[in-house]
């Protein structure tokens, strides 16, 4: 096991006070703190390798081409793709997604085919394919959630009904960033393929927090951030099949991925290179990297049990605050450690603001989940979201917050 | 905590709980909507301009307290106005919320001087405000305020 | 005047050997060295501020928001643009160019309008519009350059031939990163006006190099990179007058550039949101922010001085390495502190990995100007490019090392 | 120096400034092509495959010492061979290169080993073998080192 307290020393930004109290940071779902050597490594390669990649032969050159074709095999193994040249890089999720829905899609999605979402899609995994649907003349379809509160999450029946041999590509979302569910996302796949669609996995909210073995997956098509697994902003990973890679028109285009121009036709590389126009983001890419050996020292079905621990202790700690409405699984289903709620008597903004002077960071919103929040009758909710820094005091500190802010709003 | 009292004065708690003018308005002339993306929050004003005054005002939509008291006390404090004297409290409120700077004339809107502590929530508080501007323009389209 | 060795000191890169021998770094034209004040701001924001931005109201995240909004204002204010919501953050010049092919175009561009570029675009610059044109149904045209070796830059009486009220877009870059030229981008912009047609700068290597004034321009759009003017990698500006922002359609789509987003359809922010879907690169944009308080600390016309003033050695000190075929403006003639140049008896391979060995970094080869190369006869040529760390000693070097190159392939 | 030296032998500047083999070949019935993006380098590959032995072979093409040098001397060793056995060859080769380590019966491709120092500079060292043998492959396309 794990020593929790030891693992959270090694964040320094979490070693401030917010209005004169220590930070409590449960805002991870949407950005995570970065560990010392996470730091570091930016400090270091900037120090000692900076160089543009790809196309120089000195020394600075060819150790950061170095650094960052190992970051990229790194990657391959964090998530067991099959092949280096699998792995993309990209800012992040969001751009992964707009990756496929435009090349992928321009190449192979027409009339008359349908794209397959699931309710609790983030904008990033959504508004992509309805821009791509209405280029090919193709249309959306929504697996439903299920219950009030969403608390049954995905209709799984309904799949049967849905997975016509129309859908060309099933995208979900691995793990919700608003009800703190965690999707069957191999049975899902499995079910995809079975009617020849392929599948895309966003793995925004999972990838740093359980194991992610796309191989086992079975998906074709997984999508994830940098930023919420403890590396830095601005990049990301797209894994494709190599199959489909090397078959997909590129996205951006320029130097790097061009293996030649004339003035007027080009020609390009194959994956992965075909799909980075332009200087990478190498230091951060090389970064990214060092997240993952963090990660895996502390290893991630620790982590996984971590979060499982806190989120329960969260529906546990917040079950008798008054007039609270949380979403997702009821106590004692699996969850997350994320928890999202909505209180009778004040609303999420507040709620935010009022824990933000206790040193609490919440976040307040419609966690760009706006189609599922209107179907649940709410404009947005308050969101607690855990990590490997988090522990049951963070959390007490965050009910008795609560707790007064429910006392100072019902009061009034 | 006393920051938050700042924020969260009486008047805008009572605002908050019983909002003055909550509703459609079946005899309006003028609507506008507005929202803010960010967050959410919406608020939709309806309003009779009768000649050049304010005849009657109602606000309508959902959000935060400082949102939705700020809507509520707007509506009472444009209440008979013309759109130039409107403008000229809307600039006073602005005022108010951006600089925490208290009028001369102490009145309700100055208790909302503690926003300007709370720059996120500024465009919650002058969200009513805006949408009431768009209705008197005559411009019937959805104003955000981000 | 500055003090260009205490200034060469901010750069703790530069402090390492490469090969036993100090290193001498000749290759900022692919991407610069950082200066401290650069690293320490990274961390900064990653130890103090580090939060998602727009979407939160607690303190970090707050605090994460007015960093990032600030590194926009900054930016308007380093290329002079009217209002910070011309400033769209993008990954760098290539997608900054990218965007306006893809956005703009595809409102734009119609069936027998016309692109124009010169011979002398990167790749990144060039690309994208053969893929734009493709679309439309359009054309490219190419401002030609003129002289054997390019020495004599663009051939501006042929752009009034050029210039036909077909062209609807004008796409060149301020300073060539082969030939060391400084094309008269005021002018062109002027001309381009007349006719009707939009211009679009490439700034790759010219922001960080020279005072850049959108307006004094009178440019409709401007693309640059972060990593080329001291920043970090994975940061770059696309700057476009609002009200043609305001009207192109989004790019990538997802979280962050959504007004509202229902299942079956979305509604956009206005620039510069609309074009920055997802979570943006938050440290690199703040970080590069610090690049340009550093570089105007400096003063860009001292920076311009400088550069000519290496330019100018360089063309001296290589004009009698026996074999030397120099790319670009003759000696004596203007240029920036970038020289490329091709050698009787050693290939630019041979060249850079015999630099190498004597510490010094150049880069060899096409330097993503295929097509220019080829009507100059070349398939690759080697580069030296100076920026404000460099000095008269280095040119020393690099030259003391060439004349070693020519002695072992000419002797052998 | 002395890794420099290693690099560039005595054998590779004279393959390098006195080509063997080299120009188009008019009797060919084989002829592939390759070229390494990064670079620009580039190398055409000639052979008259008679039987399956390699009857005559040339190369054409522009690029560093190294690879122009590998591509002379390649030329000199395949001529005469079989597929099977110019495939041996190669891996031989291509063990030298990213090795350093010498073969047993010591010949003038031993001169490539100081590239494993490089390895930046190996695609050169192999670009002319992989067109070659993409020409035996009778697959006429450009072969990439990269
Ligand atoms: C003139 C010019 N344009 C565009 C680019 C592309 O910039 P980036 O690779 O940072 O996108 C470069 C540099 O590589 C350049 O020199
Ligand atoms: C489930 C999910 N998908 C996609 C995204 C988008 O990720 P990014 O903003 O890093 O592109 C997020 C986070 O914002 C997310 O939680």
């Amino acid at each position: 096991m794990p020593d929790w307290n030891q693992i959270r020393l090694d964040f320094p930004t979490l070693r401030q006070e917010v209005n004169g109290k220590p930070l409590v940071y449960l805002d991870s779902g949407a950005t995570s703190q970065k560990p010392q050597v996470v730091l570091d490594s930016l400090a270091r390669f900037y120090l000692k390798d900076n160089a543009n990649v790809h196309r120089g032969i000195h020394a600075l050159s060819m150790r950061a081409t170095d650094a960052f074709e190992g970051a990229r095999a790194r990657t391959a193994r964090f998530i067991n793709a099959a092949d280096s040249a699998e792995i993309v890089f990209t800012r992040g999720t969001t751009e992964s997604v707009n990756l496929v829905a435009s090349s992928w899609c321009s190449a192979n999605l027409r009339k008359g085919d349908v794209v397959l979402l699931t309710e609790m899609e983030h904008h990033s995994n959504l508004v992509p394919w309805q821009q791509a649907a209405a280029r090919a003349g193709a249309t959306l379809r929504y697996v439903p959630v299920v219950g009030a509160d969403a608390e049954l999450g995905l209709d799984l029946e309904a799949l049967d009904r849905l997975l016509t041999p129309e859908v060309k590509l099933f995208a979900f979302t691995h793990s919700s960033n608003t009800l703190g569910i965690i999707n069957p996302a191999a049975e899902l796949c499995a079910r995809a393929r079975k009617v020849g669609s392929l599948t895309l996995i966003d793995a925004a909210q999972s990838i740093g927090h359980l194991p992610v073995d796309v191989q086992a997956l079975g998906c074709d098509f997984l999508a994830f951030s940098g930023h919420k697994m403890l590396g830095p902003t601005g990049i990301g990973v797209l894994y494709g099949r190599k199959a489909l890679l090397d078959a997909m028109p590129p996205y951006q285009t320029g130097g790097g991925m061009i293996s030649s121009v004339d003035f007027f036709e080009s020609r390009w590389k194959p994956s992965p290179e075909r799909f980075e126009a332009g200087t990478p983001n190498v230091a951060d890419a090389v970064s990214l990297a060092v997240a993952m050996d963090y990660l895996d020292g502390i290893g991630r079905e620790a982590i996984e049990a971590h979060d499982r621990e806190l989120g329960a202790y969260m529906m546990e700690s917040l079950a008798d605050v008054s007039g609270i409405r949380i979403l997702g699984p009821r106590a004692g289903m699996p969850r997350s450690g994320l928890v999202s709620f909505a209180l009778a008597d004040a609303h999420a903004h507040d709620v935010v603001t009022f824990a933000d002077q206790d040193g609490i960071a919440l976040r307040g919103g419609h966690h760009c989940n706006q189609p599922m929040m209107r179907k649940l009758g709410l404009a947005s909710t308050s969101r607690a979201s855990c990590y490997v820094y988090n522990t049951r005091e963070d959390i007490d500190r965050m009910v008795a917050s609560l707790r007064r802010i429910v006392k100072f709003f019902s009061g009034a | 905590m006393s920051d938050l009292t700042d924020l969260y004065q009486q008047v805008i708690l009572d605002h908050n709980k019983r909002p003055r003018n909550r509703g459609k308005l079946p005899t309006a002339n003028r609507v506008a909507h507005g929202d803010n993306p960010t967050c959410g929050d919406q608020c939709s004003v309806y309003l009779r301009l009768d000649g050049d005054r304010v005849a009657e005002i109602s606000f309508d939509g959902s959000g935060c307290a400082i949102s939705q008291a700020s809507a509520s006390l707007m509506t009472t404090q444009v209440k008979g106005k013309t759109p130039a004297e409107i403008e000229a409290l809307f600039k006073n409120f602005h005022h108010i919320v951006t600089t925490g700077e208290m009028p001369e004339d102490i009145s309700d809107i100055a208790a909302f001087a503690g926003v300007h502590t709370f720059p996120a929530r500024i465009k919650c508080a002058t969200l009513g405000w805006h949408a009431a501007l768009n209705a008197l323009k005559g411009d019937p389209t959805t104003v955000k305020t981000e």
